[in-house]
Parts: structure tokens; C-alpha cells; sequence
């Protein structure tokens, strides 16, 4: 995911596609409460708006069953 | 009412007609056509030949036919045989091939005739719902296939004969929704 | 019992007639038909003449010794020759180096030969940037010709709705004794690179020892 | 077919009836100990997350597509096995065509199986296109073939039973109009208050499920072409939308079949008919379209989807369940009350299950919504409030059913000890297993995952300890159902 930081107080846009299978994406807090997410489809870019009401380390999770790496598909999102 | 030996004259002039060789060229310029009319046609035809059939050639045929399986099961093969895009484009490079669909295909016609209305009703059920579905299947194929099936037929005519088949099929399902539940007959099927 | 073996032979036999027809359920299309009887019964390309871009009389007999890549083409097709010829291009490029490209090489024939007179298939190759040492348009001598190769290739052409043509797009390989031994589709250009490689790497064996 | 046609029971003979009992002794024991091997599967799956068991990955969603494939599976001949049993005495159905379905259903079981256990399948059971198609390695094409086929395999039983219900309901009725009582709502013939639930109830289900098993027909062909000839791509959206539409009408269509039980037995305890009146038919042909129009909640994440079928959707989520529900709980309260009805164990299942469908639509309903969806959308939510239904509405009737079978009510006895316990047992385990889901979801904890956070461990060791006591529940029924079960006489 390109860029890894964004600024909080302002809309961002996602645009949230997937390359093989469907994924799911949910964007997690620090306190891994889930706050926004979309699903990840091939063949279609879905626009997901949030805006990060405060800076933090932000988690996204995978959130559709997409095989046996499901579980591990985990990245990092810094909100500055 | 034609007497029987009159409209066997009249089936055989169409197949006759059918087989023209200007006749073969302008219904197999396009896909739709080919599939839409020449090939029903040709069915049909052999349907209505099954029809005035001699009662004892009939009487015959049945006991190998009981319930009218063996007619359905060579139905559904020649059926599966022609819906193969590579004997399509044979039937138009290869006479012997041309010659095999106006020979064929009729008998499909007939064997359907004749066995379709000793079928069990479940039976015909669950062929009708598989029809169906072959139908919104092809349709949905045709429709979102990047290459051509047929060498000899054009991207864009394959996909309008994928458009007819989706809107045949949605026919078909709103008819028979409407007469299952409602009673309501639209078509006879 | 009548019925039970009727309809058992009518399954039987029919299965079998579409097993067949298939080629053990292999292929369904005519393209992928051609392309596997060819790999299977490889074939004698027959000695055509064609005309070249320089207006020479051309043999594939000429090219006896190299493999040759055929795709066929007419110059004022808007998309898939260019997509067909821009592969050979890049196959041009990837193979370039002397040993190589000595064995290998190209071959784009016209099926539209009233249109594509040798000075449009010379602007043609300009417009792909060819090496014309080893990449040559050509376009049959005459209708009847044109009809033998098409038959030969089982390319199909047909004409389209907007004055110009729908074709089989592939690449035809003829190897170094004049046969032709494989069809590649347009889609299929990692395949054919491999192929390539394989092949030469082979030919390169074989006259070493 | 007078307008005041009394409805009076199909004759069958002995024979026919002595085979046809022995056909639904067999629907009901296959399904029931395919569920008690489903939650034994959910016990393993809740056990790895919580760390107390070590599952691979790969294991861990086999066992979860197994689980879910096998929890429809068992559902839908478990339900159909009630429904049939009801639907023939008001219609001549074929036992042969039962059976036939019967013996389909095991074959497509077995394929699925093999696709799993042999061939490595772990695409979960809605086959998400194009998950089975792209596995990375861990199965073959062929293993998720397998799979699609045997789906496919048992949807055309089904479609032949079906299509035996429809012929009989049709011979009977004239059409499904009839069937399902919109002459008498619409007002073209007077009310009739002996017009059998069962047939209403069947036919709304014979709809639904024949259009989820045309829908089922196509896309899993389609999914079997691209598996083959990968250059079809179909539109992903498209086959979602066709994916869920097969699999919730067959999922939902379950319940609305076993409900005929809770119509045809109450009425047996407490002595009093259950009548049939416009209120009961303008709610089942309501529900005839809203449980096939509520699919799109599953895509309200799908932001590509029209708009309007998502408010169509979130719209009939909320009305969907509630009028059937409505219908069949004030009917069953007002058949109870005062009725001095002897609390067999069959009669507390029976109405433990229009609890828990009546509480089930909550969280349901909840997920529904736009907002909430957006943080529970595919959590632990989502098998929280399915888990509620299937356990505390579905399995209720099906085992209330198998209770009656065993000829329970016909002795008029009191529940055993070790009823009351199994009784109780899955009750409380059944409600926790589904409350920690629910609060799970609540907490963000995604579904299907086979390794947990450690901030998610506790949750899952809970729910673990809540499925062991659904397995001990389910364990004991079971027992008693197989002890006797196969010897009882059909019940008067």
C-alpha cells in the first residue's frame, strides 16, 4: 500500500482492488476496534473515504476468506 | 389438417429448401442465425416428421423406447455434439460435416418428438430447468468470453447471440414463474 | 431390458463419438484444434512462391535450415496484426544476438495481396523497426495460392464489419527441415519465448556435436 | 376441487407407509449425526483459536469448509426429511423420488468429502469465485471441482424432490396460488381454516429453493469453466450476487421448512387445531420474496453494488423473519395457553425454537444495517447470529421432530433425567456459544481465522467451553434418538 502514512483531521481515500482472489479490508485502531472497511474484489476498485480522527499505528486486516493465508494477511498504517 | 403423405411432401421440400446451397450460405453467414434459426429449424422439422411417422414404424421403435429414455439420451448427445464451436466452424469448411447437421439435427427433432411426451414428468422437470440453465450459461459465456469460440464468426455476432440467449432464457423463466405459481400460461412450456 | 440396451448403446456410442470429436476432450475449438494436431502430426510446408517487400520472389525453401516464425497479417489491420506483429518485434529484440538470430526467423504473410503491395508491406516492416536481414512480409502471387496456404495453416479469414478482416492470430512455427511444427496463440507469447529458447538451445547442441 | 373442500388426509398403504417411515428415520439420523460431527468440527475450530489445540492452517479451513458445507447439507435433509413426512399426508407424494433424493445427497456428500479430506479443498463452502480456482498450491483444480460438483450433484436431487412436491401440490390445488393461499387471501374464495399449513409452508419453500437451485446451477457451472478454461473470466460481483442468492435461500429455506412441526404437533399436545387465516397467508407470501431479496445485506461492503438493491435489501432484513415469525409465535403462544399441554421434551424444543428464532432476528436485523455493517461486516457477528438461528431455532424443531418420532408423545410420559440434562446442556451451551460470537464480532474479532490475536484468545476459550456443552447436549439427543428411534412405530 502506497504511501504507508497519512495525516489525520482529513479525508483519505482508499481505493481498494484485488489482484487474485477477494479480500476483505478492514482498518483496525491501536485498541484493534474495527472503525471502517470495504471489500477487496477483482475486476472493481471500491472508494472507501475515512477520515482518521487521530494519529496512531493503525492496523488493516484482511476480512474475506481468501485461503489459507487469510490470517496472516495483516499490514500497518501510521496516521500522522 | 393436411392428409399425412402431403405434409411429408411439405417437410421434405423445406429440408430441401434449407439445404440450398444459397439457402446453407445465408443462414450460416452469422452465428445467430446458424443457431437461432437454421439449427431449430432443421429440429423442427424433424419433431414434425416424428408426428406423421407410420403407426407400425412407431409401434416398432417403443419398446426399445420405453419411458422415452433412449430418445432423450440421443437427443441430449447430438444436442451436446452441435453446441461444440469446432464442429460448427467443420460444419461450414467440410461438406461431410454439413451433410452430418442435416442429418442429425432432424433426427434430434424427432427423437425429442417422440419421446419428450412418454417422459416422466420429474424427468422432464429437471431436463426442462437443465435447458434452461444451458441457455443462461452459453448466454453468459458468450457475452463475457475476450476470444472468439468460432473461427468462422465474428467477436461482436458472438456476442449478440450470448444477449439473445440471456434474453430467451429470462423469458422463459418469468413465463414459467408466472404459470407455476399463478396458473398464468404465457407459452405452452 | 430393450430399452436398457438401447439407451446404454446410444450413451456409449455417443460418448465416444464426442470423446473423439474432442480429441479426448482436449479440444473444443477449431483454433485449439488446429494447434494440437499440428503438435501431434507435424506437417510439410510445400514450396510457395511469394512476393516479398522488395518485390522478389520468395521461397520458404530459401529459409531451409532456420526456424521460422510465420504470423499472417494484412498492413491495414487496426489491432490484432499490430498486437501479432509488436510480439515479433519484442521476440526480434529478445533474440538478437548473432548466433541466434541466425536460426531464427520471421516471416509475416499478407492474406489481403490485392491491397498489400510490396511497398505498403516494406512500410509495414519500417513501422515495427525490423531487421530486414531476418524478418520478411510477403504476400502470395495469386488467389489460388492464397487459398492453398490459408488451407494449409487452417487460418480462417473472414471479413468484419468495418471493411476489414477477423483472422486467426497465431504464430506458426516451421522448424529447420520445412515442417510446420507448432501453433501459438496471440495470447500465448511467454509460451512461445520458451519454446524458442528451448528449441535453439537444442539446434545449438545438436551442430556443436 | 369444491371451495369448501375439507382437507382430508392422503390413504396410503401399509406398505407405502412402513417404507416412507423408515425413509425420514433415515433423513433424520444421517442429518442429526452429521450435525453432532459438524459441532464437533466447531469445538475443534474454537479450540484451536483459543490455543488449547494445535490445528495447521491448512487443517483448520478444511475443517471449516467442512463444517459449513456439512452444517447446509445437514440441514437441508433434515428439514426436507420433516417437511416430506408432513407434506405426504396432504398430498400424494412418491416415496421412491425421497429416497432417490436421498441416495443423490450421499453421493454429492461423498465428493465433497473427497474434495476436502482427499483432495485438500479449502475454499469454504460458498466457493467465493475465484478463491477455488486460485489456492496457491494448496489444492488442485480437480479437488475443487469435486467440490462444485457435488453441490451440483445435490441440487439436482433436490430438484427432483422438489419437482415431485410440486407435481402433488399442483394435482391437488390447481396451482401454488391455491397451494399457498392466495385465493383465500385475495378473497377469491371464502377463508378455509383447515387449509394445512404443511402445504403453505412446502410451497413457499418449493419456490424459493427451486429459483436458489437455478441459481446454483448456473454459477457453479460457471465457476466449473473458469476452473478449466481460465481465460473465462466472469464478473466477480456477479457471481457474489448469484453465490449468496443460491446459498442464503437454501440456508433460510431450512427453517421455514421445519417450522411445519412446530404447525402439526403443538396442536397435538394441547389438543386444540392450528387454523389457518389471511394474517398466515399474506405472511408467507410475503416471505416468499423477502427471503429472496435480502441477500444483498451479505454485499453491503461491495461498494459497486446498485444502490438500490442495498436498500432494498437493508429494508426487507428488517420486515424478513418477522412475519412468519410473528404469525407462527402468536399462534403457538395462544395454541399453549391454558391448554394444559404435558411439557415433553419434544414440546419444550418446539417452543425453546420460536425463542430462538424470535431472538435470532436481533442481531440478524442489527448486521443489516448500513452503519452497523460497516464494523461487522464479515466478524465473528456474523456466525454469532446465524449460530443463534441454527442452533436455538433450527436444530429445536428438528430434534423436537425426532423426539415425536420416537414416539415420545404418544406414551404422554415425562422427560427423563438424562433428557432434562441433555435438554439443558445444549440450551445453555447453544446460547453462549452464540452470545461470545456475538460479542466477538462486537469486539472486532474477525470470522475465519485460524489463528487468533492474542487480544482475541480469551473469547475464543470461551467459546470453546460453551461449544463443548452443545456437543454434550447434542451427544445425549442423539443417543436417545438412536436408541429409539429405528424401533418406533409411526406415532398416532
Amino acid at each position: 500500500m502506497t504511501p504507508a502514512t497519512v495525516k489525520s483531521g482529513q479525508p483519505v481515500e482508499f481505493q481498494v482492488s484485488a489482484a487474485d482472489v477477494n479480500h476483505g479490508f478492514g482498518i483496525y485502531d491501536e485498541n484493534l476496534v474495527l472503525i471502517a472497511q470495504t471489500q477487496a474484489m477483482p475486476g472493481y476498485t471500491n472508494k472507501l473515504i475515512h477520515t482518521f480522527d487521530k494519529p496512531g499505528k493503525f492496523k488493516i486486516l484482511c476480512l474475506e476468506y481468501c485461503g489459507l493465508a487469510h490470517h496472516v494477511m495483516i499490514t500497518e498504517l501510521t496516521v500522522e | 389438417m393436411y392428409p399425412k403423405a402431403k405434409q411429408a411432401w411439405l417437410l421434405l421440400a423445406a429440408l430441401v429448401i434449407l439445404a440450398l446451397p444459397p439457402m446453407q450460405r445465408f443462414l450460416e453467414q452469422s452465428m445467430v442465425m446458424h443457431m437461432l434459426v437454421q439449427i431449430p429449424a432443421l429440429a423442427i422439422i424433424g419433431w414434425m416428421i416424428g408426428k406423421i411417422l407410420p403407426e407400425n414404424w412407431k409401434n416398432n421403435i417403443a419398446p426399445w423406447n420405453r419411458w422415452g429414455i433412449t430418445g432423450i439420451a440421443l437427443a441430449i448427445i447430438i444436442m451436446t455434439y452441435w453446441m461444440l464451436p469446432r464442429v460448427q466452424d467443420a460444419a461450414i469448411s467440410e461438406w461431410p460435416v454439413e451433410l452430418t447437421k442435416f442429418i442429425t439435427v432432424p433426427i434430434m427433432g424427432m427423437a425429442l418428438g417422440i419421446s419428450w411426451p412418454q417422459l416422466n414428468p420429474i424427468a422432464q422437470g429437471v431436463l426442462k430447468l437443465e435447458f434452461w440453465a444451458t441457455f443462461m450459461r452459453l448466454g453468459w459465456l458468450y457475452l463475457d468470453l475476450p476470444d472468439r469460440l468460432c473461427a468462422n464468426y465474428l467477436l461482436s455476432d458472438q456476442r449478440v447471440f450470448g444477449q439473445l440467449l440471456l434474453l430467451a432464457g429470462s423469458i422463459w423463466a418469468v413465463a414459467w414463474t408466472l404459470r407455476i405459481t399463478f396458473g398464468i400460461k404465457i407459452i405452452n412450456n | 431390458m430393450k430399452t436398457f440396451l438401447a439407451t446404454f448403446l446410444v450413451v456409449i456410442v455417443g460418448s465416444l463419438v464426442l470423446w473423439v470429436s474432442t480429441d479426448e476432450g482436449r479440444a473444443f475449438t477449431a483454433e485449439e484444434a488446429r494447434r494440437l494436431e499440428i503438435r501431434e502430426t507435424p506437417r510439410s510446408v510445400p514450396d510457395w512462391r511469394l512476393q516479398n517487400q522488395d518485390a522478389e520472389t520468395f521461397r520458404i525453401q530459401d529459409w531451409h535450415g532456420h526456424f521460422i516464425v510465420v504470423d499472417f497479417i494484412y498492413t491495414s489491420c487496426p489491432d490484432v496484426c499490430l498486437i501479432l506483429s509488436g510480439n515479433l518485434k519484442t521476440l526480434q529484440k529478445d533474440f538478437s544476438t548473432e548466433e541466434k538470430s541466425d536460426k531464427l526467423r520471421f516471416l509475416s504473410i499478407s492474406f489481403d495481396p490485392e491491397k498489400d503491395t510490396p511497398q505498403r508491406l516494406k512500410e509495414y516492416l519500417h513501422h515495427f523497426s525490423a531487421d530486414l536481414r531476418y524478418w520478411m512480409a510477403a504476400r502470395p502471387i495469386n488467389p489460388s495460392q492464397k487459398e492453398a496456404i490459408l488451407d494449409f495453416f487452417k487460418v480462417i479469414v473472414i471479413p468484419d464489419e468495418y471493411g476489414g478482416y477477423t483472422h486467426s492470430a497465431g504464430y506458426h512455427i516451421i522448424n529447420p527441415d520445412g515442417k510446420l511444427v507448432a501453433i501459438f496463440g496471440i495470447e500465448q507469447t511467454d509460451e512461445l519465448h520458451t519454446y524458442l529458447n528451448q528449441v535453439l538451445e537444442e539446434k545449438e547442441n545438436v551442430s556443436k556435436s | 376441487m369444491s371451495t369448501t373442500e375439507v382437507s382430508s388426509k392422503i390413504e396410503y398403504s401399509d406398505s407405502e407407509n412402513r417404507n416412507a417411515l423408515i425413509a425420514v428415520k433415515s433423513h433424520l439420523i444421517a442429518g442429526l449425526l452429521v450435525f453432532l460431527l459438524m459441532m464437533l468440527a466447531g469445538l475443534a475450530m474454537r479450540a484451536a483459536q483459543g490455543t488449547w489445540l494445535e490445528i495447521g492452517a491448512d487443517l483448520f479451513y478444511q475443517i471449516m469448509t467442512v463444517h459449513g458445507a456439512g452444517v447446509v447439507g445437514a440441514a437441508m435433509i433434515t428439514s426436507t426429511g420433516v417437511q416430506w413426512y408432513f407434506l405426504r399426508q396432504y398430498v400424494r407424494l412418491s416415496n421412491g423420488v425421497f429416497w432417490t433424493n436421498f441416495f443423490i445427497f450421499l453421493t454429492g456428500v461423498v465428493l465433497i468429502l473427497g474434495s476436502i479430506f482427499v483432495g485438500k479443498y479449502g475454499g469454504a463452502w460458498t466457493f467465493l469465485f475465484p478463491l477455488p480456482a486460485i489456492s496457491m498450491g494448496a489444492w488442485s483444480a480437480g479437488a475443487a471441482a469435486a467440490f462444485q460438483l457435488g453441490l451440483l450433484i445435490i441440487g439436482v436431487g433436490f430438484l427432483i424432490l422438489y419437482l415431485d412436491f410440486g407435481r402433488a401440490i399442483l394435482a391437488r390445488y390447481g396451482s401454488l396460488a391455491r397451494a399457498l393461499g392466495l385465493t383465500q387471501l385475495f378473497g377469491k374464495e371464502p377463508v378455509n381454516y383447515k387449509h394445512p399449513a404443511a402445504v403453505v409452508a412446502s410451497t413457499m419453500v418449493l419456490i424459493v429453493n427451486f429459483m436458489g437451485i437455478a441459481a446454483g446451477a448456473v454459477v457453479l457451472v460457471m465457476g466449473l469453466v473458469n476452473l478449466f478454461y481460465p481465460e473465462f473470466k466472469p464478473d466477480a460481483l456477479l457471481m457474489k450476487n448469484l453465490i449468496y442468492f443460491f446459498g442464503h435461500v437454501v440456508i433460510n429455506a431450512t427453517i421455514y421448512a421445519s417450522v411445519i412441526a412446530v404447525y402439526e404437533l403443538l396442536p397435538r399436545y394441547t389438543g386444540r387445531p392450528w387454523k389457518t387465516n389471511k394474517p398466515f397467508y399474506a405472511a408467507w407470501f410475503a416471505i416468499v420474496f423477502m427471503v429472496m431479496g435480502v441477500y444483498p445485506h451479505h454485499l453491503l461492503m461491495d461498494f459497486p453494488m446498485p444502490t438500490w438493491a442495498l436498500i432494498t435489501a437493508q429494508v426487507l432484513s428488517f420486515g424478513s423473519g418477522l412475519p412468519v415469525l410473528v404469525v407462527t409465535g402468536y399462534g403457538a403462544l395462544m395454541i399453549v395457553y391454558r391448554s394444559g399441554i404435558t411439557w415433553s421434551t419434544s414440546a419444550k424444543l418446539l417452543f425453546l425454537s420460536m425463542f430462538g428464532w424470535a431472538a435470532g432476528v436481533i442481531p440478524a436485523i442489527l448486521d443489516a444495517m448500513v452503519t452497523v455493517n460497516r464494523t461487522f461486516h464479515n466478524t465473528l457477528w456474523v456466525p454469532g447470529h446465524f449460530h443463534f438461528y441454527l442452533l436455538l431455532g433450527l436444530l429445536p424443531m428438528l430434534i423436537g421432530f425426532a423426539y415425536f418420532l420416537a414416539g415420545e408423545g404418544d406414551r404422554k410420559e415425562r422427560p427423563k433425567a438424562v433428557d432434562s440434562l441433555g435438554f439443558y446442556a445444549y440450551l445453555i451451551g447453544a446460547f453462549m456459544t452464540s452470545m461470545v460470537f456475538l460479542a466477538s464480532g462486537a469486539n472486532s474479532i474477525p470470522r475465519r481465522w485460524a489463528v487468533h490475536l492474542p487480544e482475541w484468545i480469551g473469547f475464543a476459550q470461551a467459546g470453546t467451553i460453551a461449544a463443548s456443552l452443545v456437543v454434550l447436549g447434542m451427544l445425549l439427543f442423539i443417543t436417545r434418538a438412536l436408541i429409539s428411534l429405528p424401533g418406533a412405530n409411526n406415532p398416532r
